[in-house]
């Protein structure tokens, strides 16, 4: 009896180490389709961002863009339908490389919408650029993500050079003789906030630097207040802005608030309250509704019953792009990477011209930074800033 | 430094109104720890339910962060009926947490590490359940009180949310010194923390104590959510984390499980805090709590008045 | 219930009784072919040859997340784990901080490899970037040295006390990381790591984005690690471990310099910590202060008593359990075909398994410790202690 | 009968410490449980108050079964325990603990009345009223321990070494409340004690225990002049 459970045991692993060495062996499955068939269908655009976790809120508009970009287009080809794949990486870098080697791996996916942020396309954007797989992010503004040599990479809005001159330029039109600089240490709002610095100089009186998730700004709010500044510039997110402003305004702070495209949402309206944000201003890399808007915002509204989030039509648009792609046939990564290289035409929703460079950057040209200015509970379109 | 000296008066007003709300939710913890020697992680976001309850009570009489602002005797009105509610919720939902995640370990007698497990289960299953619940939504708080300082002596002013704020938690924790101290219940709670077999000896039900011991500490975070609520101006789901480490840092602070202490933690942690933001920047913020409490647990290990509820008098 | 619960039980001892009048040759027969299973995990072709369903979906397979990457996370894990489990699980040391030494290790051999490291680009300290294999045993040494200065006033604390202020500890280090202008270039963190040596035959790296090298490199350090840790257990210094914590004042009397011991624990433990950050930095590519959140901490906790504190195999299936089951729970609504989204009163609400797979993970966390309070895979000498406890506990309480 | 213990087994981790104790205690008595150290007498007593849970056995009290009651069920019950140790609260008042030893009770009115009592019989306690317990000298915190177990006016007291630690003057002392506790108030006793001269010469019955059983049962003045016990309990006397 004993010998059979021995000798049983034995075969197990003989197998076992033969059959491993054949799993080993063996290449997984991946790459593209054949190119041959006429139409490729069921294929998928895979969105990238912290979709669960704290920071969710900056990226589940866009992914809801995206949703609807996608139904419209199914609506429309129903015989050969595309679909959204989310990889939610909580917008966290160390989850980033696993979702994005999954993405790789999946052959249906043939573009990526995303990584949201700079940190996570860090980890992530290396991978994509491996396998040949195409992205293009709605917010990751870091620009030295442009200089990694990755020919995959696309950015869908100005990077943090073009923007900080351009909130530095605003606040010298209006006349601000002492500035406050605060950011929140994340790499979108110091960066931000770094580059508005440099363009201000000696206007900047002082500055501060607030905590990720931070709830009282007692200390922040003392320091500007007693610095005497007439504006206050503000590189982070909607989060803790909002908060910030409100704290800022109970305080006795009476100048002005700028901020970057982190606070130019429809949260920062209604968390902060008509009474406090009225005056705040936002500068987007993005121009206004007007311009070009489509229908875009009612049909976000009839959608998912909320204004459109930050970055939701930068989101619908890129989307759009690659449902564009497909639309004309391309149903390889190959395929999409080149016809981004050629692509040149205005977003229906942001009205920006998409067309890149090939580090991956929106001609400077088409970056026009506008500024906004919250009134009577919506962020209306004030001036494009003229380029300094 | 010239900011700490400029703005001195400011920082230390707003200070004590941080360190108030940091005193409240601390009680929490000092007094399940006092009992069961047990730290539950899963009060801050107790704390949490409780920023929504009241934006919940504000919005059903039709207040939200578009609203102007009530008339002096409204908005005091709608803020007690607010810490009404969010007390009950909180209670509710911290009496909840006792019973599904610490009365089965306790009663088979589970060794204390399975409690902060459970302990951070709670808080995963409280933060994540509000998170799915709120859409990982962000809410503004309606204005209530006006921002215009109510009275100032030289360079010292107190806003009227400043002075409700004190003045709730002052009396808050008069209110509870005065039930632990002078009551039955209180007697109760204090021989279950002091010895738990002698007091069951003496006819104490020691569950009944225990849950009533997470009531008040809901209570308190109840209370403290709507003060951190107008203070704070939004909240979200992730609220809770960031005040119950600076509140269970207070509670050590002070020598945990001792009611006073947490009282007193609470305040010189929301003081430190504002100090040492002025003159090393607000970076170094929560790095001016966490130093303040190791250097003081290096020269007093059991905190600055000792542990043991309800030793204080002696 | 109980019945099964008892059949359960009576299983598990028959195998396990069965595995111990083994002759020791098919005991390690027996071992070396689940390492052989460990290792042929990550292969898709693995789970082909078993037979087993390859469409969307694979039932051990994570079909939202790339399964060697999955691994790979579980594996730094489980070193994490191993060495949270010799400050709590044998010196009896609750540490709140832990995932502090991760990130020492991961900054050192971030700032000694990355060209874009502030030592190279702005200080001018070094001429040059360093390779991984040199930079590591710096990581592991640092993070040692770490544990002991660390170790050295705090360790004079007991219990709770000691918890906050490991935690404090953990947090001062990831804010002093996050500040930007500072060498570690806070949130921008520093890109660009190196990863370990070593050449395909096509002349290729090894180890470079594919997770597969680096899950089986890890594999192979946390089998080290095991036979390292098992050996210091049962050697004095590990009596003098338990003795501490069964009970520190005795221990103290019977003459064991507790004290020393509890700063080797600490050290230990930090080191293996260290060793686990200096890992995942090669993997990662990139470090940033955002990565060391006190939640990490925590989990680690977590890992170690949902598998049984004092146990290498509980530290083991803990650390691969905090991370494999909210990553596999993201792909259950695939298996079970659940909705993603619903609408309640006009607002809609993500329901899908990745939204809520925290929730279900807290819940899991709680039933499991009710059920089993000494952990999933106990040390048998503390399972036994607990159930003793259980049977003392007072009438009706 | 007041108290009937039926044969109850009782384990502290994997070791027995109880193999099968039956005692009873009839209403008015005085009982004393005597042995040495170890021996089971504090074991019988946690078992009968609660605080330990049996592996065996049936505990009925004035009709009725115990056997699974919390402990602090058995206190409205009307069993009260001043426990060994004494078990004082440290950090509260004297007041306050003679307070706890009435926590169960209902009829607030005669409290005053009853902590003035337990005042007369300690007239120590009076001296350090509004002292907090832990600064207590032994043989008062031995006397606050009595006295608030006399608060819930038990029917039945256990007094779990009363003697302890005491100086032989007060030992006499406290034997002497005992005697008057259950003559003058009529409140059955069942005593556990170390100085088996005392209590087998005021207990009207006695078990003498021996490693988790009762090897002898009998009148205090039975045992009290036995051999075997005196040899091995009562020393040279």
């Amino acid at each position: 009896m004993r010998q059979i459970f021995v000798r049983a045991i034995g075969g197990v692993a003989l197998a076992a180490l033969v059959l491993g060495g054949a799993a080993a062996c063996k290449q997984d499955e991946g790459g593209t389709e054949g190119g041959s068939a006429s139409k490729v269908c069921d294929l998928k655009i895979g969105f990238f961002g912290a979709l669960s976790g704290g920071d969710a809120g900056l990226v589940t508009p866009g992914k809801q863009a995206a949703d609807l970009a996608v139904k419209q287009y199914n609506a429309e080809h129903a015989d050969c339908k595309v679909s959204i794949q989310a990889y939610d990486s909580q917008g966290k870098p160390e989850l980033a490389g696993g979702l994005a080697t999954s993405a790789v791996g999946d052959a249906k996916v043939v573009g990526i919408v995303g990584p949201a942020f700079s940190g996570e396309s860090e980890t992530a954007n290396p991978i994509f650029q491996q396998a040949g797989l195409p992205v293009i992010t709605q917010s990751a503004t870091r620009p030295s993500l442009a200089d990694n040599g990755w020919a995959i990479f696309h950015r869908g809005v100005g990077n943090d050079f073009s923007q900080g001159p351009a909130a530095a330029a605003y606040i010298k039109s209006i006349n601000a003789a002492k500035v406050f600089v605060v950011d929140d240490q994340s790499a979108y709002g110091a960066g931000l906030a770094d580059e508005v610095k440099k363009a201000l100089g000696a206007t900047v009186v002082a500055s501060d630097k607030a905590t990720d998730n931070q709830q009282d700004f007692s200390a922040i709010v003392t320091k500007v207040t007693s610095s005497g500044a007439t504006a206050l510039f503000y590189g982070g997110y909607t989060e803790e802005a909002s908060p910030f402003l409100k704290q800022l305004r109970a305080g006795g702070y009476k100048g002005t608030f700028v901020g970057g495209d982190g606070i130019y949402d429809a949260n920062m309206l209604s968390v902060t309250g008509n009474a406090d944000v009225e005056g705040a201003v936002a500068t987007c890399p993005c121009a206004p509704a007007t311009t070009a808007k489509g229908t875009f915002v009612q049909d976000f509204k009839a959608e998912f019953n909320a204004e459109p989030g930050v970055y939701a039509d930068v989101a619908y648009d890129l989307t759009k792009i690659y449902l564009e792609a497909i639309g004309e046939g391309k149903s390889s990564r190959a395929d999409i990477q080149a016809f981004l290289k050629s692509y040149n035409k205005a977003g229906s929703a942001t009205g920006v011209t998409y067309k890149w460079d090939d580090k991956g950057e929106l001609d400077p040209a088409q970056v026009r930074v506008w500024s906004y200015i919250a009134k009577n509970g919506a962020w209306a379109p004030d001036k494009e800033i003229p380029k300094a | 430094m010239n900011e700490l000296i400029n703005g001195f008066p400011v920082l230390t007003v707003t200070g004590l109104t941080q360190g108030a709300i940091y005193a409240l939710v601390a009680l929490g913890y000092t007094l399940v720890y006092g009992v069961l020697r047990l730290i539950n992680f899963a009060h801050s976001d107790v704390f949490m339910i409780g920023t929504f309850g009241a934006i919940w009570t504000w919005s059903a009489f039709g207040f939200d962060a578009n609203s102007p602002r009530p008339s002096v005797g409204g908005a005091l009105g709608l803020i007690a009926l607010a810490i009404v509610v969010a007390a009950i919720l909180c209670g509710i939902f911290a009496m909840l947490v006792e019973v599904t995640a610490y009365r089965p370990l306790r009663a088979r007698n589970a060794p204390p590490l399975a409690f902060l497990i459970t302990a951070i289960g709670a808080s995963f299953v409280l933060s994540e359940g509000m998170a799915a619940f709120t859409n990982r939504r962000q809410f503004g708080v309606p204005a209530m009180l006006p921002t215009d300082p109510l009275f100032s002596i030289g360079s010292w002013q107190v806003t009227p949310l400043q002075l409700t704020t004190i003045a709730v938690a002052i009396l808050m924790m008069v209110a509870l010194d005065w039930f632990v101290q002078r009551t039955k219940f209180g007697r109760g709670i204090r021989a279950v923390a002091q010895d738990a077999n002698t007091a069951a000896l003496m006819g104490v039900n020691k569950n009944r104590v225990i849950l009533l011991v997470f009531l008040i500490g809901g209570l308190m975070a109840g209370v403290a959510a709507v003060l951190s609520d107008m203070k704070a101006a939004s909240t979200r789901f992730n609220v809770g984390f960031l005040i119950g480490l600076k509140a269970f840092a207070a509670a050590v602070l002070g020598g945990i499980g001792n009611l006073r202490g947490a009282a007193l933690g609470g305040i010189l942690l929301g003081l430190a805090e504002n100090y040492g933001s002025a003159v090393f920047g607000t970076n170094f913020r929560d790095f001016i709590g966490f130093l303040v409490l190791i250097l003081l647990l290096m020269f007093r290990p059991t905190g600055l008045l000792g542990e043991s509820l309800g030793r204080a008098r002696a | 219930m109980t019945d099964v619960r008892t059949r359960w039980r009576d299983f598990r001892h028959g195998v396990s009784a069965r595995f111990d009048r083994l002759p020791k040759a098919s005991k390690i027969g027996l071992i070396v072919v689940f390492i052989v299973f460990l290792y042929a995990l990550p292969n898709k072709g693995f789970y082909e040859y078993l037979g087993l369903p390859l469409g969307e979906y694979i039932p051990l397979y994570t079909t939202r997340n790339d399964m060697a990457t999955v691994l790979f996370q579980c594996g730094y894990y489980i070193l994490l784990a191993l060495g949270l489990n010799i400050v709590v699980g044998y010196a009896g040391l609750l540490d709140l901080g832990f995932f502090g030494f991760f990130a020492v290790g991961a900054y050192t051999v971030a700032t000694l490899t990355s060209p874009r490291s502030k030592i190279f680009t702005e200080y001018n300290w070094l001429e040059s970037p360093w390779p991984w294999l040199v930079a590591l045993p710096i990581a592991i040494a640092l993070s040692l040295l770490a544990g002991v200065i660390l170790g050295w006033p705090v360790l004079r604390l007991r219990g709770d006390y000691l918890a906050i202020v490991t935690l404090g500890f953990a947090e001062m280090i990831r804010i002093v990381a996050q500040q930007n202008d500072w060498i570690f270039n806070g949130d921008r963190g520093i890109s660009e790591i190196a990863h370990p040596p070593g050449k395909n035959a096509d002349g290729s790296p090894i180890f470079a984005f594919d997770a597969k090298p680096y899950y089986w490199l890890v594999l192979t350090v946390i089998i080290g690690m095991v036979f390292l840790i098992r050996n210091l257990v049962r050697s004095r210094v590990g009596r003098a471990w338990v003795a501490i914590r069964e009970d520190e004042d005795a221990a103290e009397l019977m003459g064991v310099p507790t004290y020393k011991f509890k700063i080797w624990a600490f050290a230990m433990g930090a080191g293996i910590g260290g060793f686990s950050g200096a890992l995942w930095a090669g993997q990662a590519n990139f470090v940033n202060a955002s990565t060391f959140r006190l939640e990490q901490s925590i989990l680690v906790l977590a890992a170690v008593l949902l598998g049984g504190a004092g146990n290498i195999g509980g530290a083991i299936l803990g650390g691969f359990l905090v991370i494999y089951v909210p990553e596999w729970l993201r792909s259950i609504g695939d298996v079970f075909g659940l909705p993603e989204n619903v609408r309640i009163a006009g607002e809609p609400y993500d329901i899908s398994a990745t939204n809520l797979r925290y929730l279900f993970f807290g819940i899991i966390l709680i039933v499991v410790m009710i059920f089993r309070p000494q952990g999933l895979w106990p040390n048998r000498r503390r399972a036994a202690e607990i159930k003793d406890r259980e049977k003392e506990a007072m009438v009706g309480a | 009968m007041l108290l009937e213990v039926d044969n109850i087994t009782l384990l502290y981790g994997r070791i027995q410490a109880l193999h099968g104790i039956t005692v009873h205690v009839n209403e008015g008595e005085i009982v004393a449980l005597i042995g040495a150290n170890g021996a089971g007498k504090t074991t019988t007593m946690r078992a009968v108050s609660g605080v330990r849970a049996i592996a065996s056995g049936r505990i009925r009290f004035n009709g009725v079964d115990i056997t699974r009651m919390r402990a602090d069920l058995r206190v409205i019950q009307g069993i009260c325990q001043s426990p060994e140790g004494r078990g004082v609260f440290p950090g509260m008042t004297v007041r306050e603990n003679l307070e706890m030893g009435a926590y169960t009770r209902k009829d607030t009115g005669n409290i005053a009345k009853d902590m003035d009592h337990v005042l007369d019989l300690f007239p120590r306690l009076r001296e350090r009223f509004k002292q907090a317990g832990g600064t207590l000298s032994g043989g008062e915190q031995q006397m606050l321990a009595v006295g608030r177990a006399l608060m819930s006016r038990p029917k039945l007291l256990l007094l779990d070494e009363p003697s302890m630690g005491l100086a032989p003057m007060l030992i006499q002392q406290i034997f002497e409340i005992i005697t008057e506790i259950n003559q003058r108030d009529g409140t059955t006793i069942l005593l556990v004690e170390q100085n088996a001269q005392q209590a087998l010469s005021r207990a009207h019955r006695a078990y003498v225990l021996e490693t988790g059983s009762i090897v002898k049962e009998g009148t205090g003045q039975e045992l009290l002049h036995d051999p075997a016990v005196k040899d091995a309990y009562l020393g040279v006397a």
